[in-house]
C-alpha cells in the first residue's frame, strides 16, 4: 500500500500545481475537482470514512458544480501576466517554500500525537450515539456545529446581500434526456440522503453528506431545466427552512436550559433523541443553504417566464 | 439574582437569534435590533460587573469539560470587550436606524458581527476561535461589500486576506493540537514546551492573527476596506474587529504561548508595533479624504497596542498591560465615534475630500464637535481614555526601563498629534453651506457624540478599570 | 476457494482491462466523440463486470443490491452526460473526426 | 507519515499560488488547495494516534463545510466584480416585501 | 486475495495518473471534462474493491454518493460553463486583463 501511497500523494501534488500554477482556467478547475476526487481516497487511506463521504457530496460534488458555474458566469476568463518561469520572485519563493515545508516536516516528525480517542470512547454511551464523529458533532463539540451552521446561513444572507441572483448567460441546454434524468434521479438523492441519515447515529454518514446529497440533487434539478422553488422574497416558507437548522441548534441549547442544564448540555436520555432531531433539522438546511449558494445571489420573488428571461 | 454564566450565553445567543429573526421577519428588523442591544448592553455590563466583584471565572459548554469539549472564559479583559463590543454595536446600529438606510439583509449580517465578536471574546478552544474567525471575516465581507461599486474590490482583498489568515490560524493549531492533544488554551498553557512543533504552531497562529489584524507590515487590505465600507461598518470594523484580532493575539501570547516568551519575539513585536505606528500615522498625514485618514490611522494606533507585548514582561508589566487594554478600549471608542462622525459630515457635503470640505457650521456641529473630542482622545490628552491607557503604558515602559519603546510611544503620540490637527483644521475654516438635503443633522451624529464622550471619559473611570483588569493581569486567564 | 469466488473474482478480473482500455482510448482516440465511446464502454462494461464480481464475493444480498444501485447511477450520468456532450459538441459545430 | 509531508507540500503550492497568480479565480482554487492541506495534516496526525482520533476527523467536517461556504461567497463577490456594469453591479433597492 | 485485489487498486490508480495527460493535453474543454468523468469512474471502483480489502462497508456509501453525483460535475459543465468558454482550442493564455 505504501506505492498506493506515494502515487496518490504524487498525483494530488499534480494536481495541485495545476490547479493554482498553470495557465488555462478550465484546466485548473477541472484538476481541482479530480483533486477533490483524489482527496476522498486519500480520506478513506486515512480511515477517515466520514470525511471521505462529505468530500465526495461536498468536495467533489458541490464544489465541482461551484466552480464550474461561476466560472461560466464570469466575464473575462482570459488570464493575465507573465508565464510564471520568468518570475523573478522565485529567488525568494524556492528558498522560502523549502524552508517552510522543512520546518512543517520536521515539527510533523517530531509531533508525539497524543489525541483523544481514549476520551471519546469512554464518554460515547452517554452521547447518545454509536458514530464517534457524530457525537462530537452534535453533542461533544455541538457548539462547533452551531458555529457552522450559522456560517452556511450568513454565507447565504452574504449571496443575497450582494444582489439578485447572476442569470446565466446562455440558459442550460434542453436534451429530454436531461430532463429525464432530473426526474428520475431526484428521488433517488432523497433515498440516499436519508439511508445517509440514518446511518450516521451509528456509522459514518449523518447530516452533513445527506443535506449535502439532497443540494447536489436540487442543483441537478435546476440545471436540469426544474423550476427552481427556491425564491428570495419574504413570502414563503425559505427563509424559515435557510434558517431551521441553527434556529432548532440554538433553540435546543437554550431549551435544555429550562430543565436545569447548563447552555447546550442535553439532559440524559433525551441524548440520542436531540441529536436526531438537529440532524434532522440541519440536514435540511444545509441542503437548502447549498442550493441557494449556488444561485450566487437573491433569487426572483417570483420565477415567471420574465425571470427566466432576464 | 441571575448566574452570570447565563448572561454569558446571552451574550452569544442574543445576537445570533437576533440574526435569524431579523432575516425572516425583515419587517421587524429594526425593533429586533434595539431589543437585542438593549439586552446585550445589560448583560454585558452585568458580566463585567460580575468580574469585578467576583473576578473571572471559566464554564464548559454543554458539560463536557476540555480536553474534549469547549470552553468559554471570563475574565477582565474578555469583560471589558464585550462591554466595548456592547455600546460600540448598539452605537452603530442607532446610526443606521437613524440614517433611515433600508438595504436589505444588513440586520441580519450585523447581528451576525456582533455574535461572531462576542463568541471571540469568550471562547477558550483553538478550534472554536476559528470557526468563529469565519463567521466574523464573512459578516465583514458582506457589510463592506454593501456600498457596492469600489467597495467591492476592497471586500475582495479583504475577504482573500481574511481567509488566508485563518488558514494560516488552523495549520498552527493542527500543529499544536497534534503536539498535545488539547485544544483548551488552559490545557496548552500548562502543558507548553519551547520545542519545534509549539514553536512553528504558534508563529503560525500569530501570523495568521498579524494579518487579520492588519498589523504592519500586512496592513495592506485595511485602509480600502476601512474606508470604503458603509459609515457604521467602518466604525465597527475599526473599533472591534481589529481589536478582535489583537485581543486574540495577546490572549494567546499571554496565556499558551507565555512559555514561548523571550527577547527576541518580544523585540520583533516591538518592532512591528514601531513600524505600524510610525507608516500608519506617516501614511493618515497624507491621506486626502476624511474616512481613509482615519482608516490609516487604524493601523497606526494597533501598533500602541502591540507594544504590550514587549512591555508587559518583568517590572512594570501589570501597569503596561493595563494601559494597553485601556488603550483598546479607548481607541475602539474614539474611532468609532470619528468614523460615526466622518459619516455624517460625508453625508452632509456629499463627499468627504478633506480639501473641498466646510468647516464647523450649522447642521453639522455635533459631528464636528464628535471629531474634536475623540480626536482628543486619539491623541492622548487628559482625562481621555488614550491618555490614561498612555500613561500606564509609560509608567510601565520607564519601570522596566524600556526607553526604547517610551520614546516609541512619544513619537507615535506626536504623529497622532500632527494627523489629527490636520484633520481638526478644517474645523475653523468658515462653514460651507452644507445641501439641506444633506441630512447629517443633529440625530445621526448623536451616536458619535456620545460615544466621543465615552472615549474622553473613560480617564475619569481609572479606578474602575485598574478593579476590573486587575485579577487578570498577565495570566490571559481567570485565576 | 471456492468456486463462487473463483467466479467473482474472474468477474473483476474481466472489468479491469476495460478501464485501461479506456484510459487507452482516452488518450489515443483523435477527438472527443470517439473519445466518448471509450468512455461509455469503460462506464457499463467495466464497472458492471467489476460490480458483479464483488456482489459474487461479498455473498450478501444487501451489498450486492448497493453495488447494483451504484451501477444503475453510473450508468445514468454517463448515458446522460455522453449524450449531452456530444449533442452540444455538434450543435457547437465541433467537426467529428474523419468527417 | 508519508501525508504528513503530502499535507506540507500542498500547503506550500497553496501558499505560493494565493501570492502568485493573477486570476482571481484561481486565488479562490489555491485558498482551497491551503485549507485542503490544513485538513489533510489533521486527519494524517488522527491516524497515527492510537486509538483512531474522531476529533479531528468531526473538526475537518467542519471545516469542510465552513471552507464550501467561504468558496461560494468567494464566487459571488468575484463575478460581481468581473461584471462591474452588468444586471446587479451594485447591491441596492429595497427589502423585497 | 486481498493482496490481489490491491494490485488491481494500484492498478487503477496508476490508470488514473495516466489518464491525467488527457487533462493536461485537453484540446477542448470537453476531452477534459469527459477524463474527469472516466476517474471518477474509477475512483469509484477504486472505493469498492478498498471498502473490500479494508473490511469497511462505509466504503460503499462513499462510492455510492460519488456515483450519484457523478452527473452533477458534467451537467453543470454542459449546462454552464461551456457556452461561456466556448469550445476553443488550447488554454486561455490570451492578453486579456484581469477582472
Amino acid at each position: 500500500m505504501l506505492v498506493f501511497d506515494a502515487l496518490l500523494a504524487g498525483a494530488l501534488i499534480w494536481l495541485a500545481w495545476q490547479a493554482t500554477h498553470t495557465p488555462g482556467l478550465f484546466r485548473s478547475v477541472i484538476s481541482f475537482i479530480v483533486f477533490g476526487l483524489l482527496m476522498a481516497l486519500a480520506w478513506v487511506r486515512l480511515e477517515a470514512p466520514d470525511i471521505a463521504l462529505a468530500e465526495a457530496a461536498i468536495g467533489a460534488g458541490a464544489t465541482g458544480a461551484l466552480l464550474l458555474s461561476a466560472l461560466g458566469r464570469l466575464a473575462v476568463t482570459h488570464e493575465a501576466g507573465t508565464p510564471w518561469q520568468e518570475r523573478p520572485d522565485l529567488y525568494f519563493w524556492i528558498p522560502a517554500g523549502a524552508a517552510l515545508l522543512g520546518l512543517l516536516t520536521l515539527a510533523a516528525w517530531a509531533l508525539p500525537t497524543p489525541g483523544l480517542g481514549d476520551d471519546v470512547r469512554r464518554v460515547l454511551p452517554d452521547s447518545g450515539v454509536a458514530n464517534p464523529v457524530t457525537a462530537v458533532l452534535l453533542n461533544i463539540r455541538a457548539f462547533d456545529t452551531l458555529l457552522e451552521i450559522g456560517v452556511l446561513l450568513l454565507a447565504t444572507i452574504a449571496i443575497w446581500s450582494l444582489g439578485r441572483m447572476p442569470m446565466p448567460s446562455a440558459p442550460a441546454v434542453r436534451s429530454p434526456a436531461l430532463t429525464a434524468l432530473g426526474r428520475v434521479l431526484f428521488p433517488m438523492f432523497v433515498l440516499v440522503s436519508a439511508y445517509l441519515l440514518w446511518r450516521g447515529s451509528h456509522a459514518p454518514g449523518g447530516a452533513f453528506p445527506a443535506g449535502a446529497v439532497v443540494g447536489a440533487g436540487g442543483i441537478l434539478s435546476i440545471l436540469a431545466g426544474a423550476q427552481p422553488w427556491l425564491t428570495g422574497g419574504v413570502r414563503g416558507p425559505w427563509r424559515i427552512l435557510l434558517s431551521l437548522g441553527f434556529a432548532t441548534m440554538l433553540a435546543v441549547a437554550w431549551g435544555v436550559m429550562a430543565l436545569g442544564q447548563p447552555f447546550f448540555a442535553y439532559p440524559p436520555g433525551l441524548a440520542g433523541l436531540i441529536v436526531l432531531v438537529l440532524e434532522l433539522a440541519a440536514g435540511l438546511s444545509i441542503a437548502m443553504s447549498l442550493v441557494a449558494l449556488y444561485l450566487a445571489g437573491q433569487p426572483p420573488d417570483h420565477w415567471g417566464p420574465e425571470a427566466a428571461r432576464r | 439574582m441571575i448566574q452570570p454564566e447565563s448572561l454569558v450565553v446571552l451574550l452569544v445567543g442574543l445576537p445570533l437569534l437576533g440574526a435569524i429573526l431579523t432575516f425572516v421577519y425583515p419587517r421587524a428588523a429594526t425593533a429586533v435590533t434595539a431589543a437585542c442591544a438593549a439586552g446585550m448592553l445589560g448583560a454585558a455590563s452585568g458580566v463585567a460587573y460580575a468580574v469585578m466583584v467576583g473576578g473571572g471565572w471559566s464554564q464548559d459548554l454543554g458539560g463536557w469539560a476540555p480536553p474534549l469539549g469547549i470552553g468559554w472564559q471570563v475574565d477582565g479583559l474578555s469583560a471589558s470587550l464585550l462591554l466595548l463590543t456592547a455600546i460600540v454595536g448598539s452605537a452603530g446600529a442607532a446610526h443606521r436606524a437613524v440614517e433611515g438606510l433600508d438595504q436589505p439583509f444588513f440586520w441580519p449580517l450585523w447581528l451576525f458581527l456582533w455574535g461572531a465578536l462576542n463568541a471571540l471574546f469568550l471562547g477558550a478552544d483553538l478550534f472554536n476561535l476559528y470557526v468563529a474567525l469565519e463567521v466574523l471575516a464573512l459578516a465583514a465581507v458582506a457589510l463592506i461589500a454593501m456600498a457596492g461599486g469600489g467597495a467591492l474590490p476592497a471586500a475582495w482583498r479583504y475577504l482573500l486576506a481574511s481567509l488566508l489568515g485563518s488558514t494560516v490560524y488552523l495549520m498552527g493549531v493542527a500543529l499544536l493540537y497534534g503536539r498535545y492533544g488539547a485544544l483548551d488554551l488552559g490545557l496548552i498553557a500548562g502543558a507548553l514546551e519551547p520545542d519545534l512543533p509549539s514553536a512553528l504552531g504558534a508563529g503560525l497562529i500569530c501570523l495568521g492573527l498579524l494579518l487579520k489584524a492588519a498589523v504592519f507590515p500586512l496592513h495592506f487590505w485595511l485602509p480600502s476596506a476601512h474606508g470604503r465600507a458603509p459609515t457604521v461598518v467602518s466604525a465597527a470594523l475599526s473599533a472591534l474587529v481589529v481589536a478582535a484580532a489583537w485581543y486574540l493575539l495577546v490572549r494567546l501570547w499571554f496565556g499558551p504561548f507565555a512559555g514561548l516568551q523571550g527577547p527576541g519575539p518580544d523585540w520583533l513585536f516591538g518592532l512591528i508595533g514601531t513600524g505600524a505606528m510610525l507608516w500608519g500615522g506617516l501614511l493618515a498625514l497624507v491621506q486626502r479624504r476624511l474616512k481613509m485618514l482615519i482608516a490609516y490611522s487604524t493601523v497606526s494606533q494597533l501598533g500602541f497596542g502591540l507594544l504590550v507585548i514587549p512591555l508587559a514582561v518583568g517590572a512594570g508589566a501589570e501597569s503596561a498591560w493595563r494601559g494597553a487594554v485601556v488603550l483598546v478600549l479607548a481607541h475602539g471608542l474614539a474611532k468609532a465615534g470619528l468614523f460615526l462622525a466622518a459619516g455624517s459630515i460625508a453625508r452632509a457635503h456629499g463627499h468627504d475630500r478633506l480639501d473641498a470640505l466646510g468647516g464647523m457650521g450649522a447642521g453639522v456641529v455635533l459631528p464636528w464637535l464628535a471629531l474634536v473630542l475623540a480626536g482628543a482622545s486619539l491623541i492622548g490628552l487628559p482625562p481621555s481614555g488614550g491618555f490614561l491607557g498612555k500613561w500606564w503604558m509609560l509608567q510601565g515602559a520607564l519601570a522596566a526601563g524600556g526607553w526604547v519603546w517610551v520614546a516609541a510611544i512619544l513619537l507615535g503620540t506626536l504623529l497622532t498629534a500632527v494627523y489629527v490637527f490636520r484633520m481638526l483644521s478644517v474645523v475653523i475654516r468658515p462653514a460651507a453651506p452644507v445641501p439641506p438635503a444633506g441630512g447629517g443633522g443633529l440625530p445621526g451624529a448623536l451616536p458619535a457624540f456620545v460615544l466621543a464622550l465615552l472615549a474622553l471619559g473613560l480617564g475619569l473611570a481609572a479606578p474602575v478599570l485598574e478593579h476590573l483588569l486587575s485579577g487578570d493581569a498577565m495570566t490571559g486567564g481567570p485565576a | 476457494m471456492s468456486l463462487a469466488n473463483a467466479i467473482g473474482l474472474l468477474c473483476v478480473l474481466l472489468g479491469m482491462p476495460f478501464f485501461f482500455l479506456g484510459t487507452l482510448g482516452l488518450l489515443r482516440f483523435p477527438d472527443a466523440y470517439t473519445r466518448l465511446h471509450a468512455l461509455a464502454k469503460t462506464d457499463n462494461v467495466g464497472l458492471g463486470l467489476v460490480c458483479l464480481g464483488l456482489a459474487i464475493l461479498s455473498g450478501s444480498l444487501a451489498i450486492g443490491l448497493k453495488l447494483f444501485l451504484i451501477w444503475v447511477l453510473m450508468l445514468i450520468a454517463s448515458a446522460t452526460g455522453a449524450g449531452l456532450i456530444g449533442r452540444t459538441a455538434l450543435a457547437r459545430g465541433m467537426k467529428p473526426w474523419g468527417l | 507519515m508519508i501525508y504528513l509531508v503530502l499535507a506540507g507540500v500542498l500547503f506550500v503550492i497553496g501558499l505560493h499560488g494565493l501570492f502568485v497568480a493573477r486570476h482571481l479565480l484561481r486565488k479562490i482554487l489555491s485558498l482551497n488547495v491551503l485549507s485542503a492541506a490544513v485538513f489533510l495534516f489533521l486527519v494524517a496526525l488522527a491516524r497515527q494516534a492510537e486509538p483512531l482520533d474522531s476529533v479531528p476527523h468531526a473538526i475537518v467536517l467542519t471545516g469542510i463545510v465552513v471552507s464550501v461556504s467561504t468558496t461560494a461567497v468567494a464566487l459571488a463577490l468575484l463575478v460581481r466584480l468581473s461584471r462591474p456594469r452588468g444586471n446587479n453591479a451594485a447591491p441596492a433597492g429595497k427589502e423585497s416585501r | 486475495m486481498t493482496e490481489f485485489l490491491s494490485i488491481l487498486v494500484l492498478l487503477l490508480l496508476a490508470n488514473i495518473v495516466v489518464g491525467l495527460a488527457r487533462v493536461l493535453r485537453g484540446p477542448s474543454a470537453a476531452d477534459r471534462m469527459l477524463a474527469a468523468e472516466m476517474f471518477s469512474t474509477s475512483a469509484v471502483v477504486i472505493l469498492l474493491l478498498l471498502a473490500f480489502i479494508l473490511d469497511a462497508p462505509a466504503l460503499l456509501d462513499v462510492a455510492l454518493v460519488l456515483a450519484l453525483l457523478a452527473a452533477l460535475a458534467v451537467v453543470t459543465f454542459v449546462g454552464r460553463a461551456w457556452s461561456e468558454l466556448e469550445i476553443r482550442d488550447g488554454d486561455g493564455t490570451g492578453g486579456d486583463r484581469e477582472p
